[in-house]
């Protein structure tokens, strides 16, 4: 049971990390997944610019243009960002708040499992008749109309994945609640924790809805349901409600957790204690609250009347102000402080105008008047590809190089990284900003084509090139992780020099069982105050050792996920297939008896003993 | 932490104290009880009086969140000790869902 | 924590399903989801709203028509019944006391499965009625909304089922007491929801 | 510091593009050159929100450019070990205050703008002899075209819509199949037509769009729709009163006179009213819910099938393979109109001849 590295063969690696409970390496298996679906996601976009970078371009045809802008959208939000902040959330919060684990290990796996089966089955729609092509909002009355079985594919992957979403989120929060070191009040916990608290919160209350949202899409697409057929008095402004209920708060999914992970960076980088620490929490709190009392700004342009539209006008505005507060406290925390320009710093300074610049075009956009003009025109896709990139993929290509260290106890090469970052940056703003005109000239979003003269062929092969350098960007990222894989260069703990918070205080590479002795927690930036005090051991303990009780691995989750998995062919293709009622059986019947067998035998787990802690290395007693 | 259970023996006198507390809270549980079959039953007689609807679903609704609230803080023991974080988050669920109900009656139309 | 630890009365703890943090975890994050699930039916309740008495054109089902108090207030009964026989589980539980924990599971299991049957009865009789899922948007909204919490109610007796049939050589543990408590929280959230069903659906169906 | 400067650059340079931009845009199609008030109030708040948000990423640049300047490690020193700050309870409550005040003053005006475009009352108004004051047009979208109906005139047309200059003209939009979106981008921001509900509101127009590029407005779809979304265009014409009068008057006279010229479009008329006319109704004069467009102002019209140049060969090219044109379209294609046979070269001219002299306009 000790934690050194036996040399094992291939498939017994695999065997581990099919079976693992451990959030460090669930962690891993987050982001080589998130990070396979960004690179799915983001040839989708390369395919998307290469069709516009000219007018009445025949690269793509117009269904197939539908398919890759719904699954870009789709894959992006759903299977890339999502997971990859899950991938940091996992490797990161239990560390930063002295725990030994998670507060649900299976769970925490068969989170994974339900997110990677969703993903994969949406993503064999493109080999199984065609992809999904309503856009990822999915619009009720055209995606019921879409022949074929691309929304069905959406609907049921989504629908698996999202309740591995839900299940990961409520992991976290419990994982938050009860399992904090001993001396780690709420406001001594660090942003991130917060950040992925207030986002798992938001996951809690913003899944169901879409929850029962894909359930209605499921029901009228394959067993006869009406919700969405105005004929038999069913309405599509219920779809578009259940999806943005979810949708907006979901942005704020994506974003809080990025603005943790820049909170971590800045002060770190700038050796200085976060500024504003409790406006930061309350502004956190705000946003993730004002998130679920606006969603109807996505449907100032359906007809709900001017009171439902000023009244959503004016409290999306509000969202500005703690948005704000956050902003300033980040750069009042680098004045004054001591500003190291390494790779992730420097993404976490070009996040500050970039979001910045893609929150004030959302504040536009929340004047409901103005907003008839914006809606569904290009500016719209500058917007939220402003506080998407320049939020999200910023916060997640910083946490990359960040807590690459943490997770591999290996460095990503800073010189290749500044090269990513300087290609990546410049490839954004030539990208996206111009795409502001675009819509402003009268530009549609989801138009295939485009006739030539209307004044958008210039702006549109600039944007195209853009996204050349994003791509060019991201394939020396490849390179880059590849070259350091290979290196193999270990370096230890607190490799940055300048770590304040609980993660970086732990010896590397992280024991299995993550803290030998339970920290005691005496303040905000624990590591950092040890370190001021001179203590070399980078914290103090709040026990004596002893055994520790870890839990057992599983593949049960594994299975039953793949079960779910096989079962959503049976229903896709309900009424259709003659094998495709006994399969949807067969698919309950493998994740029903997973179940089962989880439930009738009991899994207590195994204990690593106090000698064989005391053995191993790392333990300076 | 966590497998660490205190194992702390009662002795007779808090023993019996703790049985007597018990069966005093499951009393007031059957109380709690019978008022919500009261409360049914007030609701089922509104509805069957036939008074203008104007008064009954008012009503009628107002039971349903008494209920409710004796679910909650009776049976479910909301109000015991402990409770402060989950209470947080089923009320914030609460707001949420009551959100979306009042938007679904008033900016779903034909 | 070790399974094969026998209590007595004397050394059992006061409130067993949260003294382990295994336990504690559990609690928190069955009301957690139980919060979520606040969200769930409250969907469910905003579309059936929505959808109420909408058909197509020349739909003759309505809901003054189609439903039958006294029915829904047989089901009320056994439900809320139910809520107490499980309350008496629980305080069984607490006084460690599993044979009769048992019995009052299995009275609620009863009193859960007689609703369950008089819903497939409802449910069936309207769709000799010609009211089906299929038949409009009310028919869809109605069934998914109801349909759901039946569901539900049959999660919670197979749960429960399960539990007892698992534990019934082995009796009370700190290992099983959690799961026992989250079940009786699930049931009690089903009954809350049927409060809401019998409120919005039923009753406030037949006022004019 | 090379490395900041640089992106400042650019971002100075796209700067210089906003200004440079604010002058130009089509005159047909641009947001930004308003033709009407509706457009012109919604430019207004496009200003007046640019002009907050443009101060509000001003003093975030220069706080923080003043902040990477000062504060490098390589300009305070490798080994300083910065005050740790815990806060300020008078700046966050300056950094609170303040865009509040900000958006307050965008508040009111969006709220002013909203409750105004929403008001259709003006609709149901009437004359002393009981006509209707202004000009309603019932919008139908169908798959990848439009229906514009004139409930009070009793005409109807397609693709392209004629509307009076100078006085609001209100809209009814629907949907037949899916759900669209109605957008002039000149003249208005755009209203969804939805399958279930009438959705209402008005546009204006100063000028005749005689002087534009095409000699109109291009309107577009703006839902996605399926996969000719992107094709779903339509034009606008706005004419000055007297001439919107006149145009009506012709429209009205369209299900009578019907001056065929020429032996070739005698042709056509005789293909047409066999393989055509059971969804294409050719007079102007009617109601909505035509299977396919209207063709009464065929000939006048700045388009084939709402995107194609207005050319008797583009005519052809569409009426032999449609599929091909717009994909996704209902229309049949001509193997299912002529007994499985494609029409022949000669009969398509004929129907493009036909069709070309389909007008109301002289
Ligand atoms: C990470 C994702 C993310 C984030 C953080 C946001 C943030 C915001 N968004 Fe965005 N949005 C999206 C992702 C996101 N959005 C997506 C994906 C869509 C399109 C979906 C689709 O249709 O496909 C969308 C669409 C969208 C719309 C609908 C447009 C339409 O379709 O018609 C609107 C309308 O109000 C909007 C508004 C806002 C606002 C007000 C914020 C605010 O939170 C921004 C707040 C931040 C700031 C304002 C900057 C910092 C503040 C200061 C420096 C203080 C001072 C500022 C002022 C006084 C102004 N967004
Ligand atoms: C997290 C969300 C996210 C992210 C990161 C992105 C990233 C990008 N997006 Fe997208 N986008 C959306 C979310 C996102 N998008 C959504 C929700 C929509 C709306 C969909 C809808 O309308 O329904 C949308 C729509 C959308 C459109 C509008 C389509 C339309 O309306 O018709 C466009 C057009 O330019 C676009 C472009 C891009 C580009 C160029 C990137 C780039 O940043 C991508 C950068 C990444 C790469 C370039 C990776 C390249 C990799 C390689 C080249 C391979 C290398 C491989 C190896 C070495 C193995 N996106
Ligand atoms: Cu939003």
């Amino acid at each position: 049971m000790s934690s050194v590295a036996q040399k094992k063969g291939i498939g017994s690696v695999i065997w581990d990390y099919l079976t693992t409970v451990d959030h460090k390496k669930i962690a891993i298996l987050y982001l080589i997944a998130g990070g396979i679906f960004f690179v799915i996601g983001g040839i989708e976009a390369m395919l998307i610019r290469i069709q516009l970078a000219k007018p009445d371009n025949d690269f793509l045809s117009a269904g197939l243009y539908n398919e890759i802008i719904t699954m870009h959208g789709t894959t992006m939000i759903f299977l890339a960002s999502m997971p990859l902040l899950f991938a940091f959330m996992n490797a990161v919060v239990p560390l930063q708040i002295g725990a030994r684990d998670v507060a649900f290990p299976f769970l925490n796996s068969l989170g994974f499992w339900m997110f990677f089966f969703g993903g994969i089955f949406l993503n064999l729609s493109w080999f199984m008749g065609g992809a999904p092509d309503a856009g990822w909002t999915s619009y009720a009355s055209l995606s019921i109309a879409s022949p074929g079985h691309g929304i069905d594919f959406y609907a049921l992957g989504l629908q698996i994945s999202g309740g591995g979403t839900l299940i990961a989120g409520i992991n976290f929060l419990v994982t938050i609640i009860n399992m904090r070191a001993p001396g780690m009040t709420y406001m001594r916990m660090p942003l991130f924790t917060w950040t992925t608290f207030v986002a798992s919160a938001l996951i809690l209350f913003a899944f169901p809805p879409l929850t029962v949202g894909l359930f209605f899409m499921i029901f009228d697409r394959m067993f006869g349901g009406n919700f969405f057929d105005h004929t038999m008095g069913g309405n599509t402004v219920i779809w578009e409600h259940l999806f943005w209920i979810f949708g907006h708060p979901e942005v704020y999914i994506l974003a809080l957790p990025a603005f943790g992970i820049f909170s971590e960076i800045i002060p770190t980088f700038s050796r200085k204690r976060l500024f504003g620490y409790s406006a930061m929490v309350f502004a956190t709190v705000l946003i993730g609250f004002l998130g679920f009392m606006v969603w109807a700004h996505h449907m100032f342009t359906t007809g709900m009347g001017p009171t439902a539209n000023a009244i959503f006008s004016v409290a999306t505005m509000a969202i500005a102000v703690p948005t704000g507060v956050k902003i300033f406290n980040w750069l009042l925390t680098m004045w004054g402080g001591s500003i190291k320009f390494t790779t992730p710093m420097l993404y976490a300074l070009a996040f500050i105008p970039s979001f910045t610049a893609g929150g004030i075009t959302g504040i536009m956009q929340a004047s409901a008047p103005l907003d008839y003009q914006l809606h569904d025109s290009y500016f719209i896709v500058a917007h939220f590809h402003y506080v998407i990139i320049g939020g999200v993929v910023l916060g997640l290509l910083a946490g990359l190089h960040f807590y690459w260290p943490l997770m591999f106890n290996t460095m990503l090469d800073e010189t290749l990284g500044k090269v990513t970052f300087w290609l990546f940056l410049i490839g954004f703003h030539l990208t996206f900003f111009i795409q502001h005109f675009l819509g402003l000239l009268g530009m549609p979003r989801r138009v295939f084509t485009y006739g030539a003269d209307q004044g958008w062929d210039l702006f549109n092969l600039i944007s195209s090139i853009g996204a050349i350098f994003m791509a060019v960007a991201v394939i020396v990222l490849v390179v880059n992780i590849i070259m350091t894989i290979s290196r193999n260069k270990l370096v230890g703990r607190d490799p940055w020099g300048d770590g304040r918070t609980l993660e970086w205080a732990i010896p590397q590479p992280v024991p299995f069982y993550n803290f030998k002795q339970t920290p005691l927690v005496r303040g905000l930036d624990t590591y950092w105050i040890e370190k001021q005090e001179g203590n070399k051991e980078g914290m103090i303990y709040a026990e004596p050792i002893g055994d520790i009780h870890m839990p057992n691995n599983s593949i049960i989750p594994f299975i039953m996920s793949f079960g779910l998995f096989v079962g959503a062919f049976g229903a896709l293709y309900n009424g259709e297939q003659a094998w495709a009622v006994p399969v949807l059986i067969l698919g309950l019947i493998i994740t029903f008896s997973a179940m089962a067998t989880r439930s009738l035998k009991d899994d207590l787990g195994y204990h690593v003993h106090k000698e064989d802690l005391m053995k191993d290395k790392g333990g300076k007693h | 932490m966590g497998h660490d259970v205190n194992t702390h023996v009662k002795n007779q006198t808090e023993y019996e104290y703790s049985r007597r507390r018990s069966a005093n809270e499951m009393r007031g549980q059957v109380t709690t009880f019978a008022i919500m079959i009261f409360l049914t039953l007030i609701a089922f007689t509104a509805v069957y009086a036939d008074f203008s609807a104007y008064l009954v679903v008012p009503i009628i609704l107002l039971l349903a969140a008494v209920q409710v609230v004796l679910q909650l803080y009776y049976f479910m023991h909301m109000s015991q000790k402990g409770h402060g974080t989950t209470t947080l988050f089923l009320y914030t669920g609460v707001i949420i869902a009551f959100i979306t109900v009042l938007t679904f009656l008033t900016i779903v139309w034909w | 924590m070790d399974l094969n630890t026998k209590y007595t009365p004397q050394s059992w703890p006061e409130h067993a399903e949260h003294s382990t943090l295994e336990g504690k975890n559990k609690f928190v994050g069955f009301w957690l989801f139980l919060g979520g699930e606040t969200v769930l039916f409250a969907s469910l309740f905003a579309t059936y709203l929505a959808l109420k008495n909408k058909g197509p054109s020349g739909m003759e089902f309505t809901t003054q028509e189609l439903f039958e108090l006294p029915l829904v207030f047989i089901m009320t009964m056994l439900l809320l019944t139910s809520s107490l026989t499980s309350v008496y589980a629980m305080y069984h539980m607490r006084n460690y006391n599993f044979k009769s924990m048992q019995a009052w599971l299995m009275i609620t299991v009863l009193l859960g499965a007689a609703f369950l049957a008089f819903e497939i009865y409802e449910f069936n009789h309207y769709v000799h009625l010609g009211f089906t899922f299929t038949q409009s948007a009310f028919g869809t909204a109605f069934f998914t909304l109801v349909g759901t919490h039946g569901l539900h109610v049959l999660i919670g007796l197979g749960w429960i089922t399960l539990l007892m049939l698992r534990n019934s050589k082995r009796g009370l543990n700190l290992y099983n007491a959690p799961k026992f408590y989250t079940a009786s929280l699930y049931w009690h959230f089903i009954d809350v929801v049927w409060v809401f069903i019998f409120t919005v659906v039923y009753l406030m169906g037949m006022v004019n | 510091m090379m490395k900041g400067i640089k992106k400042w650059r650019l971002f100075s340079l796209l700067t210089a593009l906003t200004v440079f931009l604010s002058g130009c845009g089509a005159e047909h199609l641009s947001t930004l050159n308003p033709a009407g008030q509706v457009g012109r109030d919604q430019y207004n708040l496009l200003l007046i929100s640019g002009a907050i948000v443009t101060l509000v990423i001003i003093v975030v640049t220069i706080v923080y450019i003043l902040t990477i300047v000062k504060f490098r490690r390589s300009k305070v020193g490798e080994d300083l070990i910065p005050v740790q700050v815990e806060g300020s309870h008078k700046l966050e409550l300056l950094w609170t205050i303040i865009p509040i005040v900000l958006l307050l003053i965008l508040a009111v005006p969006t709220v002013i703008y909203t409750y105004n475009l929403a008001d259709v009352s003006g609709m149901e108004k009437v004359d002393e002899d009981g006509d209707k004051k202004a000009v309603t047009v019932n919008v139908e979208a169908n798959l990848y075209w439009w229906e514009f109906e004139y409930p009070d005139l009793g005409i109807i047309t397609a693709q392209e819509l004629v509307v009076p200059t100078q006085e609001k003209v209100y809209f009814n939009l629907k949907a037949a199949d899916v759900k669209h979106s109605f957008w002039i981008p000149a003249a208005g921001g755009k209203l969804d037509t939805n399958v279930e509900n009438i959705n209402q509101f008005y546009l204006t127009f100063d000028n005749s769009s005689e002087g534009l590029k095409d000699g109109v407005f291009y309107g577009k779809c703006a839902e996605l729709c399926g996969p000719s979304h992107a094709l779903m265009d339509f034009k606008v014409k706005s004419l000055d009163r007297e001439d919107f009068d006149a145009w009506v008057v012709n429209m009205q006279a369209s299900a009578e006179e019907q001056t065929l010229e020429g032996e070739v479009a005698q042709q056509g008329e005789e293909i047409f009213n066999t393989s055509c006319i059971q969804c294409h109704a050719v007079s102007g004069a009617g109601s909505a819910g035509g299977v396919g467009p209207n063709l009464a102002t065929f000939g006048d019209r700045n388009r084939v099938a709402g995107f194609m140049d207005h050319t008797e060969d583009n005519i052809k090219n569409w009426i032999n393979n449609p599929e091909e044109y717009k994909p996704g379209n209902l229309m049949p294609q001509p193997e299912e109109l002529n007994k499985g046979n494609k029409f022949s070269d000669q009969e398509l001219t004929a129907l493009a001849e036909y069709l070309m002299g389909l007008t109301v306009e002289d």
